[in-house]
């Protein structure tokens, strides 16, 4: 193995290594709030690794390596705010999160009609 | 691997058509929906065989697509049928709600007003 | 097959089992989001193994699908999720 | 809005990964159509040439640096984060006392908020939940609460104050 | 000047509607012309004709399906021709008479012309299918004839029934024919005539024949299929006394006659003619006395002769022909005059009913006088040519060609019928012209205008006249059509008074007699029970079936096409494997080799597999949205098996429509109840999952045989091979697209682009009982609903309207 | 109302890099994966996401197109190249190229043509139909109609 | 190489979608529309002589040598269809300008009917199976755009199982040429043709042909696949149904025709007993639902369904003149169909309702539509001269010379009580008196009658001129069968097999 594949296999472990959490979290975790935190940040590391994995790969090319780059940033970009619709969603459609959430200070903040937050 | 992808196809065939034959609207085109991958993966099938990692782009060495690439006419067919059948799926979709909307009800067998007798 | 690449192959296994687990919760639900969490996951499972795919198979052509995989998880989960609330009864 | 456009030239030529001279003119000529196209999602005044080539910022080396410290430091923070994640999620015994805070807001420009929020979300222990339509609380929950007080000061601190430096 | 004849009439067929802007009498004279003419035209053959010559004419039509237009005439034709035109010249003045004043009348010639004119083509034709078409259209125009006053529901009813029976009867004469033309090898029907010996041997003789008889039998109203001819007349009497005594009804008995030659002789013909004109002939006899209604009465009379006709035709012997030839003539003269003299009665008294009428021989003496006489001639008295006809039917009867034993019975129905003749005939005359006057009558019932008597005196001066002096010139003009029946010398010698005491002229004395003596009897026979079975009623039998078919159609229908898409889909998936499955399974699988799992890496197994798994989770999914997401996994995995297999723009399209497509769902039916009711039982899943697993087994083997079993070598290696140095692409998937198969790719954006179309306007366009807000207005949002601005731009615009194409401008 | 700031401000992002993808997947599909549909409904998507985002009043304002309109001219000018080889007598669609390849894009020929109608058509198409099935409720709220509790599966 | 093939399919599409586009000016777009309608009417007319003298018309599209490319191909049977869908939409067309509202108008009604004329006008000039596939979406898609247009509740809920059912069919198709394509390794039905004929024995080629058996059945609407019909075809606009009604479920035949007569050639022959039985079944069902119907458009509906059946017979009974009588069935149905829809709708469309038992009187109000009515539903019963006769007694005959006692004798039976059926409009619709005084009611104008009476003087046109008619039909039916020239045609004379992928031959 080249020290090329040799860190490209390590980069991808870590990846694979968070995404496994995220999964794991998914499965084990109580309620859907903590599991968003699982998919949101784990599985957001973990996609990074992987393509930072690839992008160390192929480093000879730069195109290859800009894609990586670009697909992390949009990474970065979208999952908090897909965690963030998740979330939200959620709270209005009326998923109870687990019992002993305190404080809940978003508890009675939305109107009911409007969905207007306060 | 074909007999695995076939026996795939035969699920998303029996549970597409077990679909269809629910009352509910939703379930109808979910049905439909199934039944179209059921019918491209079967196309896909139909190719000169399942090859991994060899898509059908020309090498530029070699100026010809390599002759053990996947099957590209096969491709463009599934292509072909894929957006037709978004096309037509879009259209019950849209068919499957105004009904629903003017029945007021989506239950199928309660559409059955140009059949009495 | 190299060490590289049975390493590689290690990994994506591992990789699929993952996504067995995003399946589980996929179906497990209870709730519609929790599904989409899974769905998203399972968009981010499906970006990973193309990834080390082409890496083991040098088949660069198909790097070129991540990026609309990736923005089509992003559209599908944020589309589900607005629309979820939507159809709150 | 020419930096965009810039920005966009360059993504042409680095996905195309042609670098020629006609290349970044085609690129700018895309970027342009593209931004064209888009501009009332931007701007809420037709489109003009003036406002098109406007700059805003004074000096592109110093946000440039800016940003990249900040990128620098989320992605330290990010990666605390998932050890943390992992660590919770891996024990044998999960322990977790989750809670929802809300945090008075300072930034007020999209942006900031945005960038705030998708930080947030990022870092340990805590997810953006909404933010308030009158854009003054941010609701986070987050993962293991202690002191919801330490946690609105820390937030506001650490984060809020580099986000407030770039966007604000 | 066959076919000019024929043509002609139906060219003619429209002056007809001259009448609708002349309704009076004067129109039938002057219409009545075109019959005339033709009848002049044939009466001009006759002595070629009689000579033994016969004229022939054939012009080509669709000679590949052996339809030709040729004409012959001989004698049996000759006879027809001057029966059809020369009482249709009678008809025709009379009608005028009789609808004077009806704005219909027009109509009315014009059906009657057209009937003439297909009459005409039907005796005249030489081939099958010519003489079929013809015996359709005379059926067609019947039918408009009776249902002439369609305002009633017994016309309507009357006409229809006519339709159906004579075209039910129609297309068995079709095939048979056919099947007789195959066998003789010619659809001309003299070389059919000739192919006689052959075709009585061949096998399809049996079928051709027995359908032929359905034919002639429904159109000639015999037993059991009679039960038509009584509700035809429900037509104005003018078509009733053409059509259905003189004409149309004898077209079965002329095909009889016609195929005589050729087809008579054997078992089949003998029995199943004999047996159906003796029930007919006594059936009608018998019922004709039972009714009140003179039409009726001289409809069943009708029918009572046409069995006895059928009767003459099959029952063989050297006599028969000429008796047959002589009925047809008589029959023609003497009810051709009695109908025309029964529409003159009602025309004029208001009624036809025998127990509301009475005693009009002082009122209508013309009329009265010329039904007698026409009448006696029906009851065969002597020196009427009723007489002499039914005279031959003995001679016929005593002497005919049926078994021993046979013979007999056939003998005594034939004088019971001649009996029963006499019968009615009286109960006729007395009910109608003699006693007191009729009850139910119009108050001043006055003599019918002397146009409408033309027809009947004309034909009454032949029964009466050609018994005196002119039955040699008659039985001149008969031969040749006994000639056309019996090909081996048969003579017809008709004569008044018989050299000899023989046996007929006993038998028919006794009939009289016996029919004078039961006279006294006419209340008690009319009020007899009826001698058939109460439900053995044509009538009734009909109405039955009708209404039977339409309930058992209607039920029937109810069942199959029940308004469930679930049940159709059943219907369409058991189809599919009903067809699929037997080959599949019998030679789908033909040396196939087990496969080599070997290959199988696990990630793809993995992947593969989870699609099984979404399908079930969309299966058992319990709300909307939980479904919606698992089968986009479904998706999704599809295209993740895309890419490790090759195809990375299948596996980008399909996730890109995978996603729009569950976005789209999403947008339409997130709002509706979310979760799923449970609308079916166990059992009926259990019954499903049967049937769609069935068919899902059946595809997997399917697919798996063909991948298997791919026996040519693939097209699409020249594809790979030329995409660069023809197509200039090295996506040779896209060149395939756009430029080797763009054609498709054409056909494929025009399907989303009228799928564009079909949901705008489903959605945009609304019936008006909707709240309608059509068209591309942009849509005023409620505020509840949507944001229409961001936020940082403050203000809100004015709504724009969103139509504003840029496009266009 | 729904104003998600952070859903709106990365959308609004989105829109000229999706865009620009879509244009990409299009100018290289003849040689890379890609082409009229993908790129079509790329930018479709970029469209689809403003709508989810902004919802569709503010899209339509946004972007002035009439897509129906779009859809129908793409389907032209798919068409319409085709006929060069008709008008000079020899078949419909029959590929045209330039001799040179256009630097920067690659070789151009009436099948690039041809995929350029595809990539308008496809826009147009889905754009337009993401817009009428998002305005459904607005201009037709639904009539909701209660569903007894007991047969509804107690999910969601 | 026969180009101007493509301009039946071109000028219709390009009308179509600039009709589209200015879709507002009402009196362009049915400029356009007649226009484009009468452009493929006189090209079909020509095509039909063209082929008749030098038979059939092949070329390429965008030139790549078959089986590479995509052909196009024009026999009798093509030149027929395209001649007749031609007529038909024009004779809709000028229908809809008395019948359709101008709302509809907007809503893409006269594109639509365009685009259907395209997709009709491909499927039967193209030589390619999956081209066909696509051929057979458009015009399906048209159709569910044309049956849901006005969005009455009957419509969506008549237009969602005629949607899916024929959705199902596709997926048949599709399905079907995936797995030949998989099996014999090309689309052109030429070449499909040349190798399958190398496959004697029954083989998994069989059970490939059941798919299309099915898709193709379904879109015919042979038993026990039709309901898609009778519940959406009385529930559009009169126009659309007397445009389907004639032409739709034709389609389906003539891709049968088409398929199993050129491409599964051995299959045919081994399908043949079913699909006999299944024609059999088909006409007696739908004449039993026709009886059972008590609305005209319903009625006529099932009448489809029945006569649906005869094709198939003409078909299953795998000879030329059986080929030939179907032929010649189909021209005449496709006409007499249309015109009695036209008629009846008429009646329709003046009284304001199609109820059988709220009807009546129209005989003396509307002599002229009376007359149409009659000599139309005549000629559908088969009466003689008109058209029906021929393509029955064409079955009768073709069915006796192969001894198939039984679907002649079903055929000759249902032609009865088609008849019954008939007279039951006749009778309730024509004769019966008027339930209510009708001098209120609009007289059937020009508008409404002229479209039927072209319709029903083609079918009387056709009736006397049946020799020359049945002469085009066993042409047409001779070409369908004829593979070794087919081949000839569209590959050249050394077959498909030696064809290289080039421009031109
Ligand atoms: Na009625
Ligand atoms: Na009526």
């Amino acid at each position: 193995m080249t020290p090329l594949e040799i860190l490209t296999l390590l980069i991808t472990l870590v990846g694979v290594f968070f995404i496994v959490v995220s999964s794991i979290g998914l499965v084990r975790l109580p309620d859907l709030y903590t599991r968003v935190h699982a998919g949101g940040k784990s599985g957001t590391l973990g996609i990074i690794g992987v393509l930072l994995g690839a992008g160390i790969f192929f480093i000879s090319d730069l195109r290859i390596v800009f894609k990586m780059l670009l697909l992390i940033a949009f990474f970065f970009i979208t999952a908090p705010v897909a965690a963030h619709m998740l979330d939200r969603a959620a709270f209005l459609t009326g998923v109870k999160p687990m019992e002993d959430t305190t404080p809940n200070e978003l508890a009675g903040r939305y109107d009911p009609e409007t969905r207007q937050l306060s | 691997m074909t007999l695995i992808l076939s026996l795939v196809v035969g699920t998303l065939f029996a549970g597409g058509i077990y679909l269809m034959l629910r009352r509910s609207v939703v379930k109808l085109i979910l049905g439909l929906v199934l039944l179209s991958h059921g019918a491209n993966l079967l196309l896909f099938l139909m190719g000169d065989g399942l090859i991994k990692a060899r898509p059908p782009f020309v090498k530029p060495e070699a100026g010809v697509a390599p002759p053990d690439s996947a099957d590209p006419l096969i491709q463009a067919l599934i292509l072909t049928a894929i957006v037709i059948s978004f096309g037509l799926l879009t259209f019950v979709m849209a068919l499957a709600y105004r009904a629903d909307q003017a029945v007021e009800s989506d239950d199928l067998d309660a559409m059955t007003s140009t059949d009495r007798l | 097959m190299s060490a590289f690449q049975s390493g590689m192959a290690i990994l994506m296994l591992v990789m699929s089992l993952s996504l067995g687990a995003a399946v589980w919760r996929l179906l497990r639900g209870p709730s519609i989001p929790d599904r989409v969490v899974a769905f998203d996951l399972i968009i981010i499972h499906l970006v990973g193994l193309i990834t080390m795919f082409v890496v083991t198979t040098g088949e660069l052509v198909l790097l070129d699908t991540l990026i609309v995989i990736s923005v089509l998880g992003f559209l599908g989960t944020v589309a589900i999720a607005r629309l979820i609330e939507e159809g709150r009864s | 809005m020419i930096w965009l456009n810039l920005l966009l030239a360059l993504t042409w030529v680095m996905i195309t990964g042609a670098s020629g001279i006609v290349d970044w003119i085609i690129g700018l000529v895309f970027g342009f159509v593209i931004l064209w196209l888009s501009w009332r999602s931007f701007f809420d005044e037709p489109f003009t040439l003036r406002r098109y080539l406007q700059l805003r910022t004074r000096n592109p080396l110093l946000t440039i640096w800016r940003w990249l410290r900040f990128i620098g430091f989320g992605f330290v923070e990010i990666v605390k984060s998932n050890i943390a994640m992992a660590r919770a999620v891996l024990a044998p015994k999960l322990q977790i006392k989750p809670g929802i805070v809300a945090i008075p807001l300072d930034v007020q420009s999209d942006a900031g908020i945005t960038t705030l929020a998708n930080l947030i979300t990022l870092t340990p222990g805590t997810v953006t939940l909404d933010v308030s339509s009158d854009r003054k609380t941010l609701y986070i929950h987050t993962f293991s609460v202690g002191d919801p007080e330490q946690l609105r000061r820390r937030t506001k601190a650490e984060f809020e104050r580099r986000v407030l430096e770039l966007l604000p | 000047m066959l076919l000019t004849s024929v043509l002609v009439t139906f060219a003619a067929a429209p002056l007809g509607l001259l009448a609708r802007y002349l309704p009076r009498p004067p129109i039938g004279w002057i219409l009545a012309l075109l019959p005339l003419a033709a009848f002049a035209a044939f009466a001009a053959q006759a002595p070629a004709i009689i000579a033994g010559e016969r004229m022939s004419q054939a012009i080509p039509w669709v000679a590949a399906m052996g339809i030709e237009l040729r004409f012959s005439l001989d004698g049996l034709s000759l006879l027809f021709t001057l029966l059809v035109s020369g009482i249709g010249t009678l008809i025709f003045i009379y009608t005028a008479y009789y609808l004077a004043g009806d704005p219909g009348m027009g109509r009315f010639y014009v059906y009657l012309t057209v009937f003439m004119g297909s009459m005409l083509g039907l005796v005249l034709a030489d081939n099958v299918l010519t003489l079929f078409i013809f015996w359709e259209l005379t059926s067609v125009s019947s039918y408009l004839l009776v249902g002439y006053k369609h305002d009633y529901a017994d016309a309507r009813r009357g006409a229809q029934m006519g339709l159906l029976v004579t075209v039910g009867g129609g297309l068995a004469l079709l095939v048979g024919l056919v099947l007789l033309s195959t066998a003789a090898g010619s659809y001309t029907i003299s070389e059919i005539i000739a192919a006689g010996e052959q075709l009585r041997a061949s096998s399809l003789y049996t079928p051709a024949l027995l359908l032929i008889f359905l034919g002639c039998f429904t159109k000639s109203a015999q037993f059991p299929f009679h039960f038509w001819l009584p509700n035809a007349m429900q037509a104005p009497t003018p078509a009733s006394a053409y059509l259905h005594s003189a004409t149309m009804v004898k077209a079965g008995v002329y095909l009889l006659a016609r195929l005589h030659p050729a087809l008579s002789e054997t078992p089949l013909w003998i029995y199943t003619l004999t047996s159906v004109g003796a029930i007919t002939m006594l059936i009608g006899a018998v019922v004709a006395n039972r009714r009140d209604d003179i039409k009726g009465l001289l409809a069943y009379s009708t029918i009572s002769k046409l069995g006895t006709m059928v009767l003459l035709a099959g029952m063989g012997g050297p006599e028969a022909p000429a008796a047959l030839v002589a009925t047809i003539l008589a029959h023609a003269l003497y009810k051709g005059a009695l109908f025309m003299l029964a529409g003159a009665v009602d025309h004029e008294a208001g009624t036809r009913s025998l127990s509301q009428l009475g005693g009009l021989r002082r009122l209508m003496p013309w009329t009265a006088a010329l039904a007698i006489l026409s009448s006696l001639s029906m009851a065969g008295v002597p020196i009427l040519f009723g007489f002499v006809a039914k005279e031959e039917q003995l001679y016929a009867a005593v002497d005919n060609g049926l078994p021993a034993g046979l013979d007999i019975v056939v003998l005594i129905a034939v004088v019971t019928s001649a009996v029963f003749g006499v019968l009615y005939a009286w109960r006729l005359v007395s009910g109608v012209f003699f006693g007191p006057l009729g009850s139910g009558m119009k108050a001043h019932v006055h003599e019918a205008p002397a146009g409408m008597l033309v027809g009947p005196a004309v034909l009454t001066t032949l029964s009466v006249i050609l018994p005196l002096g002119l039955l040699p010139a008659t039985a001149a003009l008969l031969q040749p059509a006994v000639n056309a029946i019996a090909d081996d010398g048969v003579k017809i010698s008709l004569y008044l008074i018989p050299s000899e005491l023989s046996l007929p002229l006993i038998l028919s004395m006794t009939a009289l007699l016996i029919g004078a003596v039961l006279t006294r009897f006419e209340p008690q026979i009319a009020a007899a029970p009826s001698p058939l079975p109460l439900w053995f009623n044509g009538d009734r039998i009909y109405d039955a079936a009708i209404n039977g078919m339409l309930q058992g159609a209607t039920s029937f229908t109810r069942t199959l096409q029940n308004g469930k898409l679930r049940s159709y889909m059943t219907w369409a998936v058991l189809a599919l494997v009903a067809v699929v499955m037997p080959p599949l399974v019998l030679f789908g699988f033909n040396g196939l080799v087990l496969p080599n799992l070997a290959g199988v890496g696990p990630f793809e197994l993995v992947s593969a597999l989870l699609i099984p798994v979404g399908v079930l989770a969309t299966l058992r999914a319990r709300s909307r949205l939980g479904a919606i997401i698992a089968s986009s996994i479904v998706g999704a995995m599809i295209a993740f098996l895309f890419v490790i297999y090759s195809a990375p723009d299948l596996a980008l399209t399909q996730l890109l429509i995978e996603t729009l497509a569950t976005v789209f769902l999403m947008l339409l039916f997130a709002v509706l109840p979310v979760g799923f009711e449970r609308l079916t039982s166990d059992s009926e899943r259990a019954r499903d999952g049967l049937i769609a697993g069935l068919a899902g087994l059946m595809m997997a083997g399917v697919a798996f045989a063909a991948a298997s079993n791919m026996q040519f070598a693939s097209i699409s290696q020249a594809f790979r091979a030329e995409s660069r140095s023809q197509g200039f692409g090295d996506n040779v998937v896209n060149v395939i697209l756009v430029d080797f198969r763009g054609f498709d790719t054409m056909g494929e954006i025009v399907v989303l682009f009228i799928a564009l179309l079909g949901i705008y306007a489903m959605l945009r366009l609304r019936p008006s009982v909707e709240p309608t807000r059509d068209d591309e207005e942009a849509p005023t949002p409620p505020a509840s609903l949507d944001g229409a601005t961001p936020p940082e731009h403050g203000q809100q615009e004015q709504q724009e309207t969103a139509s504003e194409p840029w496009l266009k401008a | 109302m729904y104003d998600s700031i952070i859903l709106r401000t990365v959308a609004r992002l989105m829109l000229p890099i999706l865009l620009l993808l879509s244009l990409f997947m299009l100018v290289r599909g003849h040689n890379l994966p890609g082409g009229g549909f993908i790129g079509g409904l790329l930018a479709a998507s970029a469209f689809i996401l403003q709508i989810i985002a902004y919802g569709p009043v503010h899209v339509r304002r946004i972007i002035p197109v009439n897509f129906l309109g779009l859809a129908a001219v793409g389907v032209i000018f798919a068409a319409v190249w085709g006929l060069i080889g008709l008008v000079t007598g020899q078949a419909y669609m029959l590929a045209f190229w330039l001799k040179e390849p256009i630097p920067g894009i690659g070789k151009l020929g009436t099948p690039v043509l041809f995929d350029i109608g595809v990539y308008l058509t496809v826009i147009g198409v889905t754009t337009q139909l993401a817009l009428v099935l998002a305005e459904e409720p607005i201009l037709y709220p639904l009539r909701r109609r209660p569903v007894s509790a007991d047969r509804v599966a107690p999910e969601a | 190489m026969a180009h101007h093939l493509f301009l039946p399919l071109i000028v219709p599409l390009l009308s179509a979608s600039v009709a589209t586009i200015i879709v507002r000016q009402h009196g362009w777009v049915r400029v356009i529309a007649v226009a484009a309608t009468l452009f493929n009417l006189g090209y079909g007319a020509w095509l039909l002589v063209t082929i008749a003298a030098t038979g059939r018309q092949v070329t390429q599209a965008a030139g790549w040598s078959a089986p590479f490319g995509i052909t196009l191909v024009a026999d009798g049977l093509s030149a027929i269809m395209l001649v007749l869908t031609a007529l038909l939409t024009l004779v809709t067309i000028g229908y809809s300008f008395a019948t359709v509202d101008a709302r509809q108008e907007r809503f893409y009604y006269y594109p639509l009917l365009l685009l259907l004329l395209f997709g009709c006008s491909g499927a039967f000039l193209t030589g390619d199976l999956f081209n066909l596939y696509v051929w057979f979406e458009i015009l399906l898609v048209a159709s569910f755009g044309l049956i849901t247009l006005g969005g009455s509740r009957g419509q969506l809920e008549g237009g969602l199982k005629y949607v899916v059912l024929n959705l199902f069919g596709s997926i048949c198709f599709l399905v079907g040429a995936g797995l030949l394509y998989g099996v014999a390794g090309t689309l052109n039905m030429a070449h499909l043709a040349e190798r399958l004929s190398t496959i004697q024995d029954a083989s998994l080629v069989t059970a490939v042909a059941g798919f299309f058996l099915v898709a193709f059945g379904s879109k015919a609407g042979l038993a026990p696949l039709f309901f898609w019909l009778p519940t959406s075809y009385h529930t559009p606009n009169i126009a659309v149904t007397a445009l389907f009604g004639g032409l739709l479920t034709k389609v389906g035949i003539y891709a049968l025709y088409r398929v199993f007569g050129t491409v599964f050639q051995s299959e045919l022959a081994r399908l043949a007993p079913l699909i006999l039985v299944v024609a059999g079944v088909t006409m007696v069902v739908g004449v039993i639902g026709a009886m059972a119907q008590v609305n005209v458009r319903r009625i006529l509906a099932f009448h489809i369904v029945s006569q649906v059946g005869y094709m198939a017979m003409g078909l299953g009974l795998v000879s030329v003149a059986g080929m030939t009588a179907g032929i010649l069935f189909m021209a005449h149905n496709i006409v007499v169909k249309t015109a009695l829809f036209l008629i009846g709708g008429a009646a329709e469309h003046l009284t304001g309702t199609g109820e059988l038992k709220q009807m009546g009187g129209m005989a003396r109000r509307e002599p002229m539509l009376a007359l149409l009515w009659l000599l139309a539903s005549f000629a559908l019963v088969g009466v003689p001269p008109l058209t029906g006769f021929f393509g029955k007694l064409g079955l009768i005959q073709a069915g006796l010379a192969q001894e198939q006692w039984l679907i002649v004798g079903v055929a000759a039976t249902v032609s009865l009580f088609t008849l019954f059926s008939m007279l039951k409009i006749w009778n309730e619709v024509f004769w019966k008196k008027a339930y209510s005084d009708l001098s209120a009611m609009p007289r059937a104008g020009v508008g409404l009658l002229a479209p039927a009476a072209v319709l029903v003087a083609v079918s009387i046109a056709m009736g006397i001129g049946a020799a020359p008619t049945l002469e085009y039909s066993a042409l047409a039916a001779e070409q369908v069968f004829d593979t070794a020239s087919l081949v000839r045609d569209v590959c050249g004379p050394n077959g498909c097999e030696a064809v290289e992928l080039a421009v031109g031959h």
